[in-house]
């Protein structure tokens, strides 16, 4: 836990803040508010933040379906997505991209992405353009344990291994891709060892502690950053809510979730871990709960009162030049 | 007959075709959902859609295959078990994903039976979801049927009503050549009347929707509910449409649009995805090209923009083609001269 | 000028582009042709069809980078390197394993700008070949220009000429938009005057090839020196003919195309492709659709059967439109009444 | 070699086979009657047969672009073959095929396949049928060392791996994919340790030697019969030829194909050791060479008066019924 208190208050911030802003869309999502397929990354928020804080804008990340942690933990603004969410046209996409589109370039998120494995080739390229450059930016490729059967994915972990780009592969295995529970679909021991069978060196680590995520991303981005290669890591997590909105989740253990809300919850062992080291107070937790309360009410007025797209506007950003 | 759901009538008839001949099997994502859980008994989904529903129980894990997420993996593997005898049913979950999966049915299932001189056959069906109107934006809302319909080889389905659904998917099973069967996401809830039994409806012979006089419209699945919505509002001011569905967009049934061209010597052609290349276009050069003497007036298309499609209602709205938009087309080229 | 194949003026530009701007680089399988071998320098193939060849003596190897048989993964990566700024020139080396790459493409490439509200820029080119003509059989002859001109978001260049071949790729590398820029195999051979040092073609702006009175022939790439080869045939008989390249399918140069069926009142569109939900239909629809007041004739669509590209040479030719094939559409059109 | 008579001269006669029909075609794609693009085999012929001699017509293989080999292996005509390249109407795939898409069903040939890892999903998907038919039958998919980059090889490995497939996996390393050494472009230490990876037990073996080859297919086909899931094998072999005909292969090593054919050759090693173990004598042999040569010869003979297609029957065999 060597961090300086105000790196502590940014992480927690942004942990709370993921939290918060999928706490809103959960109740939203019910009122039917919220537009088209929302998948929500409450639960997994230690990895994204653990992961971004090691990370500046002129890395890039790219992300998946359940994207709305690492844009939040990569600099996205908050305000600008929760318009994009609600579809409006001042929205971070223009309302156009909805939840699994939200990007920015200007802070290195090339993308949340409705195709699962669509990241990690987009992040190769990232990587190359990186290494090009060679100002000694990364790119991080974050993809669950369902995305790590996808093709695509294992040719960009060749192609990384091969060309030694600046790539990190984080995997975030929360065990269930939909429906399946990873064991029964994925061949090998783990994710860990199938990565390492790409001669890529990877760490496998708790996801539910930030601390650890910290620790290990730093040590493996800083290697990729020297010019070392790719790296990858498979995380442990959980998310919280079904994989939609209405997901009896029945394919989970009897009492799984209610397990993981009281012994995995990444935002409580956070908290515990600096309080009881005297890191932060409760005070001080309680005033950033605050601050990303009141974000997130702010967001979502915002986003209430935002305009609506122009139907017009459906043809425009096809093309730079047409 | 009983009413039933598009998706029941689709699940209907694979229930009676995996009775019918055991070499029929479906596979996918989640077509049942939880195999192999540590936790659970598997069968709880059944497919995300729910088509696959409660197969497992009858036909056991065997015949019903949860697959991981690898379309290419998915369509391979079935064109490889249809090329080996069998009649793999897939689901891919949602059309956009056939980009993952080209290979395996353009370039393999596709040419097999002509590279390989006329000696194979590959009877699979690649059951998939297509289509706007769920706010599902760019990359999982698209109209991918004329990628395929252009592939020599393939056979593509559209059924736009829960009997056609049925009867369109029972024929696909039964065919020998592979099948790409597109289901609209917004139809799964819509309902009708179902033949209960055996129903097959023959692959390239259209549904004739309604018959008229003024105009001939052609359009596949939830277009075809648009047109009809459009020719109500028309023949409140005495102008009467032929309504075409295809049906089958390969093998299409040329006579059936000719026919109708001939009769009323205009075409409007209604289709949901962007207009290059489209199934419209196809359509309205088939009428351009082969009753040019009998057009009284352009042909007309109304599609999507050349855009993705975007994500919030409004813009959606804009992008799908609307009965109104269908029905100022069919009154242009009406009041054409 | 100076006479140069249509492969030779595809290298000169690649040269001329990566001299101007740091930023752009060429990947794929053997564009080099030999990195990292452990007995030879690299740099004996420059691709299998030489257009690379040369490029790593000036530029290195991390701007000419040979890629692993994984077309997904070059697609992804070029699209990854674009988006972050760089502009990858990418090669596939043949237009049929866009199957296994066309989610990058398709679902990434071309909807970044769209889906992110027009805040990114994917100024990538992926060059690849195309076309009959080889006996190369119904994997490596495809013409599948339709499937990406049907894609919202991307460009599609076909250059038919050295000299276009020259400017339609430069012009490709300066554009901030992704190009898939097809290169007809049987092509690279022909030889042709090409301006030296900066040539611009730009897109959207179709070549006049030549100009007639009774009849539009639209082709491109190699099937537009078979319009010609008819169009002299059809002059004895004294009918003459605006053949019209549009040099990019998209965009397209639809006012040329209108323009010269006004004029002629007919229209003969050629390509080398099946016939469904193709750019021949997509010609001749939008002038069914344009222009029809103007026309004289139905249109005429000379395409490839719908079936793959047979093997043995009896067969392909049969497949391929012929000159004889487009002559006699084309006295058929200026006889119809 | 606990082989019988019967199989030692069935086997030489296979690899002869192939070997003398390959060298045809060398001497004749020079005079341009062999239209199209068409990739030998001669070097790699101890693996096709070594595999396929533990098959039978119940069993499935999947070939690649460089496919006579596997084909003539697995018992396709040969004289069908030879029509077929010559592009003859009465060739084994009409002359719609031609060298990259020769296939036979009725001896459970699956086809060579135009696509760089084309064969693996569709082998993959042939086993599944074997496993529903419960006859134990088998299917292999044979691949080069360039193949082992494609996402769906991958995918496949891993279907056949969680299905439990009667699926092999066989990848014949000839060092070279068109131009591009093996050690650039695959990141991993082998082959087989990648495989190894996606949980898939799998074996290195020398592919210049018959014998080995055929015995370790004996053990893992038998196994993979039993339905202990999939296997994999790398084997170590050479391509006489170049990628293409007239390719320069000044990637390749000074004396390194002199070398292969000097010491590596399947069929020399194979002689040597059949005649010094007394197996078989010189007299047999060359009596195998001699039906060989009058098969190959009766072939070119059939190949080069058979008729050409027809060209109508360009839009036949497209579908079985449309
Ligand atoms: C290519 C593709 N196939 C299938 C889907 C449908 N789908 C969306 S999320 C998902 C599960 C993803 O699982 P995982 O990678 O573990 O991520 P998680 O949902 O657990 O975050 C699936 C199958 C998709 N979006 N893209
Ligand atoms: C998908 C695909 N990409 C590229 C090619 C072009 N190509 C044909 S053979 C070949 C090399 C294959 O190497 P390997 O798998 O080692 O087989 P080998 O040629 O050595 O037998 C390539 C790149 C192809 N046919 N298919
Ligand atoms: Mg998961
Ligand atoms: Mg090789």
């Amino acid at each position: 836990m060597q961090l300086a208190r105000e790196e502590l208050e940014q992480a927690y911030k942004q942990m709370k803040t993921i939290r918060e802003f999928e706490e809103h869309l959960h109740r939203e999502i019910m009122t039917g508010s919220i537009p088209g397929f929302t998948h929500l990354y409450a639960g997994q928020e230690a990895v994204a933040v653990g992961v971004c804080e090691n990370l500046t804008e002129a890395d890039f990340i790219t992300s998946t379906h359940r994207g709305h942690g690492h844009c939040i933990a990569k600099g996205c603004d908050v305000i600008g997505m929760m318009k994009e969410l609600y579809g409006k046209a001042d929205g971070l996409c223009k309302g156009k991209g909805g939840s699994m589109h939200v990007a920015d370039m200007d802070v290195g998120m090339l993308g949340a992405n409705g195709i699962v494995g669509g990241g990690p080739p987009l992040a190769t390229g990232a990587a190359l353009a990186a290494k090009l450059d060679g100002k000694g930016s990364v790119a991080v490729s974050f993809g669950g344990d369902g995305s790590c059967n996808q093709g695509p994915v294992f040719e960009s972990m060749n192609i990384a291994a091969i060309l030694k780009l600046p790539s990190v592969f984080v995997y975030e295995n929360n065990r269930y891709s939909e429906h399946t529970h990873c064991d029964y679909v994925i061949a090998s021991e783990s994710i860990a060892s199938r990565v390492e069978g790409f001669g890529i060196h990877t760490v496998k680590a708790n996801g539910f502690d930030f601390f650890e995520v910290h620790e290990v991303m730093k040590e493996l981005i800083a290697k990729a950053r020297e010019g070392n290669g790719p790296c990858a890591v498979e995380f442990e997590t959980t998310r919280f809510y079904g994989h939609f909105e209405g997901d009896p989740q029945n394919y989970r253990a009897k009492d799984e979730l209610k397990d993981d809300r009281e012994n995995n919850d990444c935002i409580t062992i956070f908290k515990d871990k600096v309080t009881e080291a005297g890191l932060l107070s409760d005070e001080d937790i309680n005033k950033l709960d605050e601050e990303v309360n009141s974000l997130i009410e702010e967001s979502v007025d915002q986003a209430k009162k935002s305009p609506l797209p122009n139907p017009e506007d459906v043809t425009t950003d096809v093309y730079v030049s047409y | 007959m009983t009413e039933k759901t598009y998706r029941e009538a689709l699940t209907d008839a694979l229930f009676l075709e995996m009775r019918r001949d055991e070499n029929v099997f479906v596979m996918g994502e989640d077509v049942v959902g939880g195999t192999g859980s540590p936790h659970a008994e598997p069968g709880f989904v059944g497919g995300v859609f729910g088509v696959t529903g409660g197969l497992h129980e009858e036909f056991g894990l065997d015949r019903c295959i949860d697959m991981p997420i690898s379309e290419a993996g998915i369509a391979g593997t079935a064109a490889g078990a249809a090329l080996a005898g069998k009649r793999p049913v897939a689901e891919i979950m949602f059309c956009d994903f056939m980009g993952l999966c080209l290979d395996q049915l353009m370039n393999q299932a596709a040419k097999f039976r002509y590279m390989f001189g006329g000696k194979a056959t590959c009877p699979m069906v690649l059951r998939t979801t297509y289509g706007a109107g769920m706010n599902a934006a760019s990359q999982h809302s698209q109209s991918l049927h004329p990628l395929v319909t252009a592939i020599p080889g393939l056979k593509v389905a559209m059924p736009s009503t829960p009997a056609d659904a049925k009867g369109l998917l029972s024929t696909a099973i039964r065919d020998d050549d592979p099948v790409i069967f597109f289901e609209h996401k917004t139809l799964y809830t819509i309902t009708g009347d179902v033949p209960d039994g055996e129903h097959l409806v023959p692959f390239g012979k259209a549904r004739i929707v309604s018959e008229g006089d003024d105009c001939t419209l052609v359009a596949t699945g939830r277009m075809v509910s648009f047109c009809e919505n459009a020719a109500q509002a028309l023949a409140d001011d005495g102008v009467t449409c032929d309504i075409i569905d295809p049906r089958t967009t390969s093998p299409l049934d040329e006579d059936a649009i000719l026919d109708s061209v001939e009769k009323t010597g205009r075409l409007v052609v209604v289709d949901e995805t962007p207009p290059r290349c489209s199934f419209a276009s196809d359509i309205a050069a088939l009428a351009a090209g082969e009753v040019f003497s009998s057009l009284k007036a352009p042909i007309k298309q109304i599609t999507g923009p050349h855009s993705p499609v975007p994500f919030a209602k409004e813009l959606e709205n804009e992008f799908v083609p609307s009965p109104t938009k269908i029905r100022d087309a069919v009154a242009e080229v009406v009041n054409f001269k």
